[in-house]
């Protein structure tokens, strides 16, 4: 047991570090602290740095742009971010890299990775997730926007809805259903799709805190080639659910640096309230902090697993669970630290709707009152809190299935 | 031994419940998401002139209805219950002011608002005060003219549309109430983005503002506790009605969507959610209706039952909301979708006079445990 | 809306205050101050002065031994009790008085009240309930006791467990099934037998507090005449369920002014920790404060409606869900509040295991460790917590079935 | 980056495990639940001869094993996993100060704990005092035939069966460690009822007890800390095997208990209250593994994250204790059941060495929040 970074890792981080304050405008004060409009720009801008000096995808092979180091670099690369009060680039990575990316270099051909990898890496192309549709939510295999393979490739009719960052994508990873007699699990297809055709149409869906990040996608007719089936027809649901744990799993670590940094901004707003020396506070607050920690130890605990090429399975749903749990608990203690202030979004709103707001971010009620809202979504999206139980229980657990309805 | 309402009371209830229903309910709710925050003064007027709900506990000599407050509670729980967007809560608690002054001021102004001609809010809390601190930094001063009032009031709800506010402002003799025009001189309204999109709420400035006095310093303090205790009552009503929306708006979802081939009201995890909230909204209903039986019987410990029915709503209103969003799952999270006005309401009317946490303190300190 | 006693029912409340006052030694410090050994002698003789005086079941009817006066009168005696730290009678009275009396005079027959009823009411007879069995916990229905009828009346055999006060007992009121063929809930039927033949035998269960107020009673070809059956033949269901309803209802509003007892004993437990002024606990302890008012508002709203002759219904499962999991809170607290002491039992046990300890009682950490522990098992008996919140929802909240089993 | 016990780790884990499986296992419960507690010097000789458990940490040159603290720390979490109800964690927390000395009397003590001949306790708190309190109202003095100890220690455990005690005395020069065995003059030993069956308890007195000293004044007080720190995280330990074993306790028999026609398991509420319980399990596991690792690695924050363990180890061998005597319904609330064991010992060693309250207070003062 040594749960820190080994030593060669400690010295990438201290390079990427250096190149970090090479990057940055002198008295830099975190992304939370640009004025609002100015925080996409700044993110783009960081990103093609970062792309630039190599440190997007480290932990990818060397042939596809990485740089063929390990998951450790990679956390190491995202945890310094957040302590220098940088964003983890974009959400639309998330999907493209950490999600897509990942998928692919499990699942993909050769040719496929070469093909998709590079623009995923370089930012050139951007990707989005299509799996929940208006009938499929917590029950992800009965989606039913069906393929048909035609003589020029995959024909496509349907629709999805909570696909992130869509209207700022040119491709889409989409379940699909191919074969609609086999058992509802069996008939499924992953396809990557480009989003830039006359079949697809996009409407964006606004959320209850005002912005809009999620879509509405409707396929009519649209078509995508037969060599962008990721993974093999009807091995779909394999695929997904592989690639639903990147979603959950991997970040735990570097996800509780950014909830350290907001916990510091809680203690600051409760001395600004002269709520500081009350007990009550005082508890809720040490509370907190051991969960944050325990966040970033099993985030280590999974990132050690991953090292040494061991699945993360429905563990993964634990760290979501946990988080997202927390958070809710976290955002309810600030509305209570606020106390009449609660009443009125003042000041500047998150730059960032999912988990805590932006390092470096003020005290202001907007952005607490803003996070208290994302934060219930977070116990909603990527599978409810309640379906996240229901699989621990059953897979870690053991416990039994519900009986079949009669 | 009777902890039931009586039937004029149960009949004032659906005759206020089918109102808002039709005039206020979920179009309007629908369009207050769409384009946003209106008033609309038909409603409002048809309100004060066919069921007199603006004025209900004010003496019919002075043009209420001259009911008592069990009355007035039923009324705001079915507003609660409909989110009535309008400035109803604002404009009663400035008639509790009113109704307490013999004025011709305020005859006028009580006759003005039942005839639903008249807005009216409170401008009670500085901006750095709590809602309990009875001392203010806004001053009046006597000139031969009248009171002229400075000063700097916060989160005044329904500010943009109130067209006269009662102030509580200090004089060189003591706390006093005054009535004040939105349109005299020094009065600057300032618009703030509330959370509660149904309830707008902004900030009062006053400079040399010319206002009448309402009731001077040998009784305004006893109508502003009388006043504190009803309003917390009032916010309670209302939660409680938002509770029980938002848990019938789950239950009503969970008998109709599927997943896994069974609607997932079946399923117990969902029910366990609902029948916790449940037994919370039961609980913060008797005690709400206690709390309102306690001040219409003039019973001196009303404000701490005050007390206890506020945080007892607050934390049930927002547990109910809470889970309705998570019932729903993302649809639930959406903008399009009215879930989130109940969460920003439990909130928000949870903050509004007093936190739970705040009101949690006032307890222990009322029964110095 | 008057959530008060009527004037009647305050003047009969004050005259039964002043027989109190005779009956009590001076100086009178609560049934709680008693040492633990004079307490059952002392609760019998209570007892027997309240059956002398004419208090006890005095909203029975005439013609059974009672005074033909209202529940309102019936929740005015119990709380008179506990605000003069006088305990409710006995466990066993619960049993005989408010479960099995309330069942005779709604199903019995006019023999049958006539049979039963006094007896009850002077504590000559002594009565248990067989519900609940090893293999039929939560699932009542599933009961598998048998009886079946000969030529000297009803044949039982089978098992029964957690009937409380059984060993004290001289009567037991049975769900037993009559009819193996029927479906589940329509084979059950509701016996009277007596306790003291050689077909029974009684074995006491200790409880994890250390007492030992539950027994399994096992019944070997016991015997009880024809016209025992209380309800109908094959009616079991609906009598026993019916039953149910009293155990749960009825008391919330008396048990109420048990707990604000108990919660003033904790606030001058946390003046004796120096804790009274910290703002955690001030929290916790206010928040309990206003939940024991619930509790009696909701007893009074009961009350309300069984004056009017409406029936509770599933309501009584809020109630017992509102008290028991209060009463885990409650307790925690108190641990609490004892910090390191919760580590020594010390002083005086409780005198009682059902809810709150009696009225009087110090504020010795035994007591407090104990209820701790008791409180655990109200969130079990008359139904675990997890079934009377489903019950809820279906009932109350008209919330789907769960799908049968294949 | 490595969050993984190596193999040797692991195999001293599998070997306690197995020993107290067969030698202190579910028989072991049962008879302390029938026959009451009763110590088997069989087993804690063969504890100590073939596994060396109680002087692991200890250097082999003083008759130890010479392992770290991590390794001390799975030895904990299998304790609590079995609940063994031999006086492992007073031993070896008095061992601890021992090894901080150099003295012969320490030499001996340690030799006889590794020998399994010696059972010894630590004396720290006084009765009026909390666990945290660095001073003492107990004396020792000086006399020319060695030191005298006078003064009363509250909550020590495995008091009953300890053959010696180091004792936390304040000495003119400051406070310091003694050692003095249990048959000296003006011992008296207290049994008190322990809430943890598994763990006695006592008030110790001693009145001019003629006691060795072992730690003086210059190094007491940083021996205190550090103990403190190692009790907290092997108390947490402890907690998380406890906590797993109720867990698994739960989880067993909802697979095996039929209502309704089903296993209980395979109702929703009961799976969320394990799923529940699962996380919180894991989250103190990985809080008390790491706050060890900091521990055995000299680092400086190991006091905080001690306490951070000790809270959410206590919290979650709370939740999971209590959600299996839930599961069981009935027969979980039983004497004869060891359901209550677990909960008896989530709830004492939650508070032997700080609740999680005062622990979460200590953080916040720590870090200053």
């Amino acid at each position: 047991m040594n749960p820190v970074f080994s030593t060669p890792v400690q010295e990438f981080q201290r390079e990427f570090a250096e190149f970090l304050r090479q990057v940055l405008p002198a008295g830099w004060a975190g992304s939370g602290a640009l004025p609002h409009d100015e925080f996409p720009a700044f993110a783009a801008d960081l990103r093609r740095a970062l792309y630039e000096g190599g440190y997007l995808g480290v932990d990818w092979p060397t042939e596809y742009g990485g740089r063929g180091l390990t998951p450790e670099h990679q956390v190491a690369v995202a945890e310094q971010l957040t302590r220098m009060k940088l964003p983890q680039t974009s959400l639309s990575d998330v999907f493209g890299m950490q999600m897509f990316g990942s998928t692919v270099l499990a699942f993909g051909t050769e040719e496929q990775k070469h093909r998709f990898l590079p623009g995923i890496l370089s930012g050139e192309v951007k990707w989005c997730q299509g799996y929940s549709e208006p009938q499929s939510g917590s029950d992800l295999a009965s989606v039913s926007t069906a393929a048909v393979r035609g003589a020029d490739g995959w024909h496509i009719d349907g629709q999805k809805i909570w696909t992130g960052t869509a209207h700022l994508a040119d491709w889409i990873f989409a379940l699909v259903r191919t074969d609609p007699e086999a058992p509802k699990h069996r008939g499924l297809t992953l396809l990557a799709c480009p989003l830039r055709q006359p079949g697809i149409e996009i409407r964006q869906i606004r959320q209850m805190w005002g912005e809009a990040e999620f879509n509405e996608v409707f396929f009519t007719d649209a078509v995508t080639a037969d060599d962008n089936v990721i993974g093999g027809v009807n091995n779909g649901w394999r695929v997904a659910t592989a690639l639903l744990e990147h979603e959950r799993g991997g970040a735990a670590a570097v996800l509780a640096v950014r909830f350290e940094e907001e916990l510091d901004r809680l203690c600051e707003l409760a001395r600004e309230h002269r709520r500081d020396q009350d007990s009550d506070i005082r508890q809720r607050i040490a509370w907190c902090r051991a969960r944050v920690l325990a966040m970033k130890l099993l985030g280590y605990k999974a990132l050690t697993r991953s090292l040494r090429g061991q699945p993360i399975g429905a563990e993964a749903a634990m760290t979501k669970l946990y988080w997202s749990e927390y958070h809710v608990v976290l955002t309810d203690l600030a509305m209570d630290i606020l106390g009449d202030e609660a009443l009125v979004l003042r000041g500047r709103r998150p730059a960032l709707a999912d988990g805590p707001d932006a390092p470096g971010a003020p005290t202001d009620s907007a952005g607490w009152i803003t996070t208290f809202l994302t934060s219930r979504s977070s116990r909603i999206y990527a599978g409810t809190n309640q379906i996240q139980r229901t699989l621990l229980a059953e897979s870690i657990l053991g416990m039994p299935r519900e009986p079949r309805p009669a | 031994m009777d902890f039931t309402f009586a039937q004029e009371q149960e009949d004032l209830r659906d005759a206020v419940r089918s109102f808002l229903r039709k005039r206020a309910g979920a179009d309007a709710r629908r369009e207050l998401l769409h384009t946003g925050y209106a008033f609309d003064r038909e409603v409002w007027r048809s309100m004060a002139r066919d069921l007199g709900l603006q004025t209900l506990t004010v003496p019919e000599e002075r043009g209420g209805s001259g009911a008592g407050f069990l009355e007035s509670m039923i009324v705001f729980e079915e507003m609660g219950r409909e989110l009535f967007s309008g400035p109803f809560f604002s404009t009663v608690l400035a008639t509790w002011v009113l109704d307490a002054s013999a004025s011709d001021a305020a005859n006028t102004a009580l006759q003005q608002v039942a005839d639903g001609d008249l807005v009216l809010t409170a401008a009670i809390a500085d901006e750095s005060g709590t809602w309990s601190a009875p001392g203010t930094a806004t001053r009046a001063v006597a000139t031969p003219d009248g009171h002229r009032v400075t000063g700097a009031k916060a989160r005044v709800t329904d500010l943009p549309v109130a067209d006269a506010f009662v102030v509580w402002a200090q004089t060189a003799e003591g706390p006093s109430w005054f009535l004040a025009p939105a349109g005299a001189d020094g009065v600057e309204a300032i618009a703030e983005e509330s959370l509660d999109l149904a309830r707008p709420i902004g900030t009062l400035r006053l400079t040399d503002t010319p206002a009448t006095l309402i009731v001077g310093p040998g009784q305004a303090a006893a109508v502003r506790e009388s006043v504190d205790t009803r309003a917390c009552v009032a916010l309670a009503a209302e939660l409680v009605g938002t509770a029980q929306a938002a848990l019938d708006q789950s239950v009503e979802w969970s008998k109709s969507r599927h997943q896994f081939g069974r609607p997932i009201g079946s399923f117990q995890a969902l029910k366990h959610l609902c029948a916790d909230a449940l037994v919370e909204v039961e609980a913060a209903r008797v005690l709400t209706h206690y709390a309102a039986w306690a001040i219409a019987a003039g019973q001196a410990e009303a404000p701490v039952l005050a007390s206890m029915a506020k945080q007892a709503a607050a934390d049930a209103a927002a547990q109910a909301a809470g889970n309705n969003i998570q019932i729903h799952g993302g649809i639930g999270a959406t903008w399009e979708h009215e879930a989130h006005l109940w969460l920003r309401r439990a909130k928000a009317s949870g903050a509004l006079f007093g936190s739970p946490r705040q009101h949690r303190a006032r307890i222990s300190d009322l029964l110095s445990a």
